[in-house]
């Protein structure tokens, strides 16, 4: 943890980053929905190890385990209930190509004043982070001071984040379970 | 004793890594679906194997060695087993394998 | 050394990506998605020896795991079309 | 056993490690990375496996979604209760310091066990009713 950033750590960076922009691309261009939803696996098997070179070991956790394991047996779920193929676009679509360019380049324009990956002055590194890091070994006995956080420091939005979770699943099941019974009513009427 | 280990982990790395490059040209050249799993085989297996072995020798008798044995011992059932059934999950839905068509390929 | 190694897998990610995205069947890019699976795998194994940090092997240990599921789940959705079974299997009950 | 025997065999010996792996997780967490949120959904993922492979009806028998509603319930409240421990042992709502008087640290290091497990169970049983409800809808075309 307190080794600061090399060069050698930001080259692997580069191959990765090029990587998942052709992944990207190549997502776009697909017309299978099949195709697509197991190149999204891909994008985030890759965006992980990113995160992870990052040194964000919790992030990448979160994101292999939902976004390469659940997510894409989610996507497959819903791939059943509808086609398998995309449709062709009907015009080509240079209005929202344009808008998407502009905020690209605004967002680009955005990042030029922030302050390098690793800076020891940005901001981020002087108000909250040091208190936190400085806290966490004194006051709970705990080395990983991103569970710390989560769940002391920021205890009550982590009690948002899985109530919020909680409302999810049950909004699903009532959707999902309500209108298979309904289906199912239909059928014994009918019959 | 130490230099033994040093080297050999040293080949194992190398080896491992020129087998996932062979084995991933293999799966960029090779002729159809069937040849191609021979490609993603490789590296599943030896590619992988070796480097994971390379890192081992690295690391000593240690938790991370324990570790590392799990992922081996994990890949070494799941890249077959995944294979296996891709395999067949690919003839049952009709792909019939490549074969030469004379003498001229 | 652990440099060459990454380079090597990254050039095979690289490969496999060329074949995901070439494929012509689905079952190509099935199987280039599992090796770039094992391929991510050896990455963060490397990586983490790289910048002497092994506790990182508990997310490769992950992502072996998560790549088995992801390939099983999408054979098993060709297998079927969906995840609900209408064609029983005899041999379960 | 005509179809896939290999990848049955494989998966029954691989669902407990993976499960096992999602408790090395959760318990881990204040070490390593991972917590809460992370095993639970490598638990969902162990199931969701197991219940691919042996059918959604052996799924829904090893893990039934009425005991996932209720499991994903007590997450919440575990989680909601370890609040109020604090109340009543005389600290603020998630006052984990308060819970050991004698030793702060120990408190907290118990708070943070307590709320990661209830996320965790929350997650888990959220995660694979979700995937029971999705996959129980036979195609509707």
């Amino acid at each position: 943890m307190s080794r600061l950033p090399t060069i050698g750590d930001q080259w692997i960076v580069i191959p990765l980053l090029v990587l998942l922009v052709g992944t990207a691309i190549t997502v776009i261009r697909m017309r299978s929905l099949m195709a697509a939803v197991l190149l999204t696996g891909i994008y985030s098997f890759l965006s992980a190890s990113w995160m992870l070179l990052l040194d964000a070991p919790d992030v990448a956790f979160t994101e292999a385990a939902v976004g390469a394991g659940l997510s894409t047996v989610l996507m497959l779920a819903t791939l059943a209930l509808t086609g398998r193929e995309a449709k062709a676009p009907v015009r080509r679509p240079w209005g929202p190509l344009l808008v998407v360019l502009v905020t690209g380049a605004a967002l680009v324009y955005g990042t030029l004043d922030m302050p390098h990956y690793g800076d020891p002055n940005a901001p981020i590194q002087l108000y909250p982070s040091p208190s936190y890091v400085e806290r966490t070994a004194a006051e709970t006995e705990i080395p990983n001071v991103v569970t710390v956080t989560l769940a002391s420091y920021r205890g009550y939005d982590t009690l948002g984040e899985t109530t919020v979770i909680f409302t999810a699943g049950i909004g699903v099941l009532l959707l999902l379970r309500g209108r298979a019974r309904r289906m199912g009513a239909r059928e014994r009427e009918k019959s | 004793m130490e230099t033994v280990i040093t080297i050999l982990s040293w080949f194992c790395l190398v080896t491992g890594s020129a087998f996932a490059i062979v084995g991933g040209i293999g799966l960029l050249r090779l002729p159809d679906f069937y040849a191609r799993m021979h490609g993603g085989g490789i590296t599943d297996t030896l590619g992988a194997g070796l480097i994971l072995i390379g890192l081992c020798l690295q690391s000593g008798l240690s938790l991370i060695t324990v570790k590392l044995l799990l992922i081996l011992a994990f890949s070494l059932v799941a890249s077959p087993t995944s294979g296996y059934a891709l395999a067949k999950s690919a003839r049952t839905h009709g792909l019939e394998p490549w074969v030469k068509k004379g003498d001229h390929r | 050394m652990f440099a060459v190694t990454m380079v090597a897998v990254l050039v095979t990610m690289g490969l496999a990506l060329t074949r995901a995205a070439l494929g012509p069947t689905l079952f190509d890019r099935i199987l280039a998605l599992n090796m770039f699976g094992t391929k991510t795998v050896l990455l963060i194994a490397v990586v983490g020896f790289l910048t002497g940090r092994p506790d990182f092997l508990d997310l490769a240990l992950l992502y072996a795991l998560m790549n088995f599921i992801g390939t099983i789940t999408v054979l098993r959705f060709l297998k079927f079309g969906h995840f609900s079974e209408t064609e029983p299997e005899p041999e379960e009950r | 056993m005509t179809r896939l025997t290999i990848l049955r065999v494989v998966c029954k010996w691989m669902v407990p490690f993976i499960l096992l792996f999602a408790l090395y997780v959760q318990a881990h967490g204040d070490l390593g990375p991972g917590g809460g949120f992370q095993a639970g959904v490598i638990f969902a993922a162990g199931i969701i496996l197991y219940s691919l492979v042996f059918g959604l009806e052996a799924g829904r028998r090893a893990f039934p979604p009425r005991v996932a509603e209720a499991l994903a319930a007590l997450g919440i409240l575990i989680y909601a209760g370890t609040g109020w421990a604090g109340l009543l042992v005389g600290g603020w709502y998630l006052d984990f310091p308060a819970l050991n008087p004698h030793h702060p640290a120990h408190g907290q290091h118990w708070g943070v066990f307590s709320v990661e497990l209830g996320v965790g169970l929350a997650v888990a049983s959220v995660m694979t009713s979700i995937f029971f409800a999705f996959a129980g809808r036979k195609g509707t075309q």
